[in-house]
């Protein structure tokens, strides 16, 4: 008979991460309209509540509640690393799956064994623009400039890993800042001038300090000093792109997904979300992230038939495939993280759109500070 | 000893360029009956502020019963027996008679550094604030908060507090300043009752009060003191009716 | 030892603290001048912002022509807010203007998500104020430069109002004393409403003006009120010169302390707060 | 010509409270009265009824001939009425010279001729509100009115905390305003000897109405009416501020 | 009796407890065994009472408008958290004593330094020094966690109580415990000579300073018990929620408690608790209907409350209650 599984989703719908959570719910919502069929009958419910901040302790009586008075069978969702991380020991203790659509902090899936990440880590993006611009770029010298808090540091320190693997030299990281300051990169970028490195790398949260940047960047002349930027994906972000102007053509970014990917996973997934939403909407890597998410948690519903047990849940998810618009993903059975394609994008113009192109691609990456036992992932 | 209690030496006090008190020697003795009197903006109440503390002086002394109280700050220097009253009242508004009386009282007997006792245990505290409501016949106002008393009354307590604090130096500015001559007498009847040995000065435009009351007057002119004698002395200075006094002299 | 460009710091920094200025002056105005506690600020700049970028996007209108219309209309609407809610506490203690005032920014923050939605707005600037702009001795963004022009004219045509008129010193005989200024033949409640209005479309204006930099999402109503908060305290309450004294004063000093010293982040602007606060406590030209 | 100003069976007070009674008052064109009353009276009530400052709760004011009972504070100002506080209120934030030039209207007093009454204030110009000593704020309320040539001028207590000579000066001064062509002035006084000397006609009140209207000079004579009037005297020390709410 | 003697009794006994005080205990115990599913949110009602209450203390007392309060939570919450993460140290309550500790010092050196000014300047002061202590935060990342956040570890209370992180009703009981007894030190210095001295500063600070009251030390020493309040609810929050974040000195967690505070009505003592409980409530019930747009209620609320409750809501029950007094009487 059929059944209704009811899945807590705890996203920050206010404050400054609100557009993310938008975009992670049109991709849960997304699949799941699209996949009523792959549920064997039964329903779901999303039992949705504002985590608000990162501040954990929000986040923490939403799980709390979730599960002790909505009886949630699954956890979803999580933009912010330190809200997944304070309910690491309730979701342990209270055994319920969990799946984890954003915090991208490296350790975090090893916190509970009941946690399982379809994001990303900051590692993954980072390493690999290092090692592509010392190997396939031929930059010698590089610096990074990053919004001061643990993603900007992350893909700082794996930038400055992988350049640094492949022969080249980061001559200084920079923060720029925390994500609440005024981003005026002006002074920073001054300074880069100053130095002329070959490259500057640069990670900044996705949202209006990316425009800044690529603005600031060329209001300072910085590509005429011949100096390139490169970063993570997070800066040339699907929705922002058009709004940074012809100034961001030419730059190159490492990132796990773009809406322009020519695959036809992609476009049916873009076709899909423009017949919901709109034809502005776009999704971006937050988007396909949800979407890919819930596709887990539908196919644990599948497999579980309903009933879910969340170490059976485990068991189903560690492994578990999927042919995800950003290409193949699987979920890795020891660590519980993703693995992922990684893609080297470079923005170009056609016609009076900005558009990404794929000119590279690093197959099934695994996330790099695990593998390398660097940092807090030793 | 008979020197004076509150002693005034070279006292200079500057606003940016505007000299306020200049070079100021004053000697107020015990138990005297002193007042000030000067122009509007002659720099009395600002004397009153630097005798206090509330204002340090820009150069001189100030000498409370032999005692170099120049660096002290205002609470020590009340602690020490040198009280004033303000031109314009400043009373706690929001609080009863009753209470603004248990304030004052409580800084006296060190009563208020008491942290975890409930005020209303301070019997002693409450009865002293009874007793100074009874001298200014204040008693049916006691539960009235500040604001919603008369004018002439807000005087009554202005003075009240001050004397709450038991001071052997009293400095009034103004004490009957808004209150109708016609009725300002209940003031004056206090401070003429007021113990002897308090020393008290006096700063007041109506000639009628400075001339009852005052054993000696200073006048005060752009700051400098201009003579200072006994009422009569100063009634017949040429150069004080001039500057001050016009024809109220007579009256 | 890396070569340091003097000059780029300077202008560096004047741009910068010109853009604080932009965006602070509204308050220096409702909050400065009339006395009332307004954190809304940040939320009718904001107003000003969506104006901006609905009428140059949607509308495709001349930005120069956008602001305008921002400033007119945030400013007559703020009419409305100011007679029905602002005025009743205008006499009220400054909590009541910070619980009103705040209580509005999240209603608008709601307002703004449900209409424009949450991802962070941009603007296409005309060709000539993108890019960089060769002044000879540096080259220089060509919008910074503008920013600076922009904000020399306001502190003029400001100052040339209020300070050099009685105006200024009405509105603040009117928070001094509402009953004694209205003896005096001051007509306050024109003069607050008009005075409002005037502060909440420069609010706007700045909203607009700062897109380019600083951008525009719903939480702009609360995550630079702090900066705009120090703005005018470091300025003094109640004179629009010091506002913009300590605009560049705090830009300048920012702007090189992260130049220099890029790991110190927030540290600079706020211990320079800390330090003028301290050392004058009523702000640069405080007048209360 | 009409009468300056006015008060027909004027009620006023604040709030629910009626503090001063069906008054009736005409002051002329040139004239000048002085009011006189014990603590707590309505003096100030009543000027402050002719500023717009309380509640009306009765009968209508002209001002030359107008009825203004219910026109705004500051439309009584622009059509000629000057107020000097009993206060002062001084606007604290401004200095002296802004306090003197914010309600300045064109006529006879400006600047130049209010410094040659009070030439202490010259010297003051650029002092705050509240770095005044407080005959200067006096002298600084009274000049403020000035600026705002009124053609009726309502002075609460103006010689208070002022040294003697200057309260001749203005007594002086006063006189001239007095025969100055255009000007009324209503005085409140609480002594006698300058409220008498100030005016030909003088007005007593008590409780809230006027009990005695007519020539100062009678009073100035009969001295023991005065003091049935106004109380000057001992037995009548109780009655400090006492309070007259109904 | 006459006027004056009614004064002075209504005086002398101004601190007795009225029954009427009973009423928050009585619902807060009662909430634990009606309520077991909400003791989440109670508990955080309980440390957000806890914060407004020791912001209450100056604030409505004392007259210190600040807007860096949460330099103290924050510091009693790095000080129980730094303890466990760092030193092995889990006792509970040694942990709060040192949180109040750490805490009066921070607000004893910021008070000294910063309580000469008052108005806007006090409140730019306070909230850059909580904000440069959020910075210093930040930048030790290797002790505090930083952004990321420092869990905590808790033996049980007394080595009875425990916390499970699933029902929440230990760590109700024990924020309710701990609560009490705040409340107790803050009632007995409300009601003491000095509390009163401190309604006088606020009143007419000119005048205090002329009656002899060394008014700075008065305010340094409110400032650090108040302070060493906040620093036990930070320290509380820590150990409750068993994990902590830069969150902790954040402007929002101090300008939160100046809002419920506003909101229940300062200088009332019990207006923490009317608002934390108000705002706290309709944030979450509203936040679970609309995600997204929920601010726009609350906000609504609050413009309500400030058009026509000045006094905040204890404030409009004072003034009802004093009108039905008045009634009764006539
Ligand atoms: N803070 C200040 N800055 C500049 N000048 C000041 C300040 N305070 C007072 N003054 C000036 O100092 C002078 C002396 O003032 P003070 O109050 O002592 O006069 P006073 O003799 O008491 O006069 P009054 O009889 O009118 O009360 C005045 O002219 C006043 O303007
Ligand atoms: N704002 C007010 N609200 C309520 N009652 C008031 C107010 N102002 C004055 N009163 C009351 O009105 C009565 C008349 O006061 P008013 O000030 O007019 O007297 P006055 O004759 O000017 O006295 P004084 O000689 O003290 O200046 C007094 O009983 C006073 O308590
Ligand atoms: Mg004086
Ligand atoms: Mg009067």
């Amino acid at each position: 008979y059929a059944k209704t599984v009811k899945v807590g989703i705890v996203l920050p719908y206010t404050g400054g991460g609100a557009d993310f959570a938008k975009q992670i719910e049109k991709g849960m919502k997304l699949y799941l309209s699209q996949n009523k069929d792959k549920l064997g009958g039964h329903e779901v419910e999303l039992v949705t509540r504002d985590s608000k901040r990162p501040g954990g302790d929000i986040a923490k009586v939403a799980v709390q509640e979730l599960i002790t008075r909505e009886k949630v069978d699954i956890l979803g969702g999580f933009v912010y690393s330190p809200n997944a991380m304070s309910v690491a020991p309730l979701v342990t203790e209270a055994k319920v799956p969990m799946v984890i659509m954003n915090a991208g902090t490296s350790f975090i899936p090893a916190m509970s064994p009941y946690y399982a990440r379809v994001s990303f880590t900051m590692w993954q993006s980072g390493y690999h623009m290092g090692k592509y611009a010392a190997e396939k770029l031929g930059y010698k010298t590089a610096m990074a400039g990053f919004t001061n808090y643990p993603p900007g540091k992350d893909s700082a320190a794996a930038f400055k890993r992988g350049f640094e693997d492949a022969g080249g030299k980061v001559q200084e990281l920079i923060p720029m800042g925390g994500p609440r300051e005024v981003p005026d990169f002006t002074p920073f970028f001054q300074k880069v001038k100053d130095a002329k490195p070959n490259a500057l790398y640069m990670f900044v949260p996705a949202g209006s300090h990316a425009s800044a940047v690529v603005k600031t960047y060329n209001d300072l002349g910085m590509r005429g000093a011949g100096i390139a930027l490169i970063g993570p994906g997070d800066i040339t972000q699907d929705t922002k792109l058009q709004g940074m102007g012809d100034g961001a053509q030419g730059l190159v970014t490492v990132h796990h997904y773009s809406a322009d990917y020519d695959t036809p996973e992609n476009k049916a997934f873009v076709k899909a979300w423009k017949a919901a939403y709109g034809a502005d909407s776009t999704p971006d890597f937050m988007g396909v992230q949800g979407y890919d998410g819930m596709a887990a948690i539908v196919d644990v519903i599948n497999k579980l038939n309903g009933e879910i047990d969340a170490d059976k849940a485990m068991d189903i998810l560690k492994g578990w495939k999927f042919a995800s618009p950003r290409g193949p993903i699987m979920i890795d059975p020891q660590t519980r993280d993703i693995v992922q394609n990684e893609y080297v994008h470079k923005v170009t113009k056609q016609g009076d759109r900005l558009m990404i192109e794929v000119v590279a691609t690093i197959p099934q990456v695994k996330d790099p500070c695990k593998e390398l036992k660097v940092g807090k992932c030793k | 000893m008979t020197g004076p209690v509150l002693e005034a030496k070279g006292v200079c006090k500057n606003f940016g360029a505007l000299e306020v008190s200049r070079n100021i020697d004053f000697r107020l003795a015990a138990g005297e009956r002193h007042a000030l009197i000067g122009p509007n903006g002659a720099g009395k109440t600002t004397f009153v502020n630097l005798m206090t503390g509330a204002l340090t002086p820009s150069r001189g002394q100030v000498i409370l019963h032999g005692e170099d109280i120049t660096a002290l700050a205002q609470a020590q220097r009340v602690k020490r027996g040198i009280v004033r009253t303000f031109q314009i009242t400043a009373l706690f508004r929001g609080l009863t008679v009753l209470e603004n009386l248990y304030v004052a009282v409580a800084e006296r007997t060190g009563a208020a550094t008491g942290l975890w006792r409930p005020a209303g245990y301070r019997r002693d505290v409450i009865d002293q604030s009874l007793r100074l409501l009874e001298i200014f016949q204040l008693q049916d106002d006691a539960h009235k908060p500040i604001r919603e008393l008369p004018y002439g009354r807000q005087r009554l307590v202005e003075i009240a507090l001050a004397l709450a604090l038991e001071p052997s130096v009293l400095l009034l500015d103004e004490p009957a300043a808004g209150v109708p001559s016609a009725e300002s007498h209940i003031i004056l009847d206090v401070i003429d009752g007021l113990p002897a040995d308090i020393a008290v000065l006096i700063i007041e435009h109506d000639m009628d009060v400075v001339f009852r009351f005052a054993e000696r007057i200073t006048v005060l002119v752009s700051g400098a003191i201009l003579v200072q004698g006994s009422p009569d002395e100063i009634a017949n200075n040429a150069e004080v009716r001039a500057v001050y006094l016009g024809e109220a002299a007579h009256g | 030892m890396e070569s340091i460009d003097i000059p780029s710091i300077v202008l560096g920094g004047l741009a910068y603290g010109m853009l604080l200025f932009i965006v602070s002056v509204g308050l220096s105005v409702t909050m400065g001048l009339m006395g009332f506690v307004n954190l809304a600020h940040g939320a009718f700049a904001m107003i000003g912002g969506y104006v901006v970028v609905t009428l140059m996007g949607g509308l495709g209108a001349n930005f120069f022509l956008a602001l305008l219309a921002a400033f007119v209309l945030v400013a007559l609407v703020s009419v409305v807010f100011e007679r029905l809610l602002y005025a009743p506490l205008y006499r009220a203690d400054e909590l009541s203007q910070v619980l009103l005032t705040i209580g509005l920014v999240f209603m608008m923050i709601a307002t703004v998500t449900f209409f424009w939605g949450t991802e962070p707005k941009t603007i296409r600037l005309p060709s000539y104020l993108a890019g960089p702009m060769d002044l000879g001795f540096t080259s220089f963004p060509a919008y910074r430069i503008f920013m600076i022009g922009v904000g020399a004219a306001m502190i003029v045509a400001l100052w040339l109002g209020f300070e050099r008129t009685t105006i200024g010193a009405q509105i603040r005989a009117a928070v001094d004393n509402r009953r004694m200024a209205q003896s005096l033949g001051i007509n306050v409640d024109r003069l607050f409403t008009m005075t409002f209005a005037l502060g909440s479309g420069l609010a706007a204006m700045g909203g607009g003006l700062g897109i380019e930099i600083i951008g525009l999402n719903p939480q702009y109503a609360l995550n630079y009120l702090v900066f705009f908060l120090i703005v005018v305290a470091v300025g003094g309450l109640g004179s629009i010169r010091g506002t913009f004294l300590a605009a560049l004063v705090i830009g300048m000093f920012d702007f090189a302390g992260k130049r220099l010293y890029p790991e110190a982040g927030a540290f600079f602007i706020y211990a320079i707060t800390i330090a003028v606060l301290l050392w004058r406590p009523q702000g640069l030209f405080g007048r209360r | 010509m009409a009468e300056a100003l006015a008060f027909d069976g004027v009620s006023a007070g604040y709030g629910e409270t009626v503090v001063i009674e069906d008054i009736c008052l005409s002051v002329g064109a040139r004239e000048s009265i002085t009011i006189l009353g014990r603590n707590g009276v309505g003096k100030t009530t009543l000027l402050a009824t002719a500023m717009g400052h309380t509640r009306l709760h009765g009968g209508r004011i002209k001002l030359n001939g107008d009825d203004i009972s219910a026109l705004d504070i500051h439309r009584r100002a622009l059509a000629g009425i000057g107020y000097v506080p009993q206060e002062r209120e001084i606007f604290p934030s401004l200095t002296v010279e802004e306090n003197l030039h914010v309600g300045a209207r064109p006529g006879r007093w400006d600047g130049a001729r209010v410094f040659e009454l009070f030439p202490h204030l010259a010297a003051r110009l650029g002092n705050m509100g509240n770095q005044l000593s407080g005959g200067e704020q006096q002298m600084l309320s009274i000049a403020r009115a000035l600026m705002g040539n009124p053609r009726l001028l309502l002075m609460d207590e103006p010689t208070e905390g002022l040294a003697p000579l200057l309260v001749e000066e203005l007594q002086r001064a006063m006189d001239d305003l007095r025969t100055d062509a255009d000007m009324a002035i209503v005085l409140v006084e609480q002594n006698p000897r300058v409220a008498l000397g100030f005016a030909e006609r003088a007005l007593v009140m008590d409780r809230g109405r006027v009990i005695y209207d007519g020539p100062s000079a009678e009073l100035r004579q009969d001295r023991q009416r005065l003091e049935a009037l106004i109380g000057v005297g001992k037995d009548e020390s109780n009655r400090v501020g006492e309070d007259r709410q109904r | 009796m006459t006027v004056a003697e009614a004064a002075a009794t209504a005086l002398a006994t101004r601190h007795r407890v009225r029954p009427l005080e009973a009423l928050p205990w009585v619902l807060a115990v009662a909430a634990f065994f009606a309520l077991p599913e909400y003791l989440a949110v109670g508990t955080q009602i309980l440390i957000l009472v806890l914060f407004a209450l020791s912001l209450d203390l100056v604030l409505g007392y004392a007259g210190i408008v600040t807007l860096g309060h949460a330099a103290f939570f924050g510091t009693g919450a790095y000080a129980v958290g730094l303890l466990s993460a760092h030193l092995d140290w889990h006792e509970p309550i040694t942990g709060l004593i040192v949180a109040a500790a750490a805490a009066a010092l921070v607000g004893l050196v910021s008070g000294w330094v910063l309580l000469r000014t008052h108005g806007l300047t006090l409140l730019m002061l306070t909230m850059a020094t909580m904000t440069l202590l959020h910075e210093l935060a930040n930048e030790q990342e290797n002790l505090t966690g930083g952004f990321d956040g420092l869990p905590v570890e808790i033996d049980p209370v007394l080595g009875l109580l425990r916390f499970s992180p699933l029902t929440y009703s230990g760590q109700y009981l024990y924020a309710l415990g701990l609560l009490f007894l705040m409340f107790l030190v803050v009632r007995r210095v409300v009601y003491s000579p000095f509390g009163h001295s401190l309604t006088g500063i606020r009143e007419n600070i000119l005048r205090m300073h002329a009656v002899g009251a060394p008014v700075r030390q008065r305010l340094v020493t409110v400032y650090t018990i108040s302070a060493a309040i906040a620093g036990v609810a930070g320290g509380l929050f820590a150990q409750v929620n068993a994990y902590i974040t830069l969150d902790v000195l954040s402007l929002e967690r101090a300008a939160t408690a100046l809002i419920v505070l506003i909101l229940g009505g300062h200088g009332r003592l019990y207006g923490a608790f009317v608002g934390a409980a108000l705002y706290m409530i309709l944030e979450d019930e509203l936040a679970k209907e609309f995600p997204e747009f929920w601010q726009f209620g609350l906000g609504l609320v609050l413009v309500l409350i400030a058009l026509f409750a000045r006094e905040g809501l204890t404030g409009l029950f004072a003034q009802a209650a004093e009108r039905f007094r008045k009634r009764a009487r006539s």
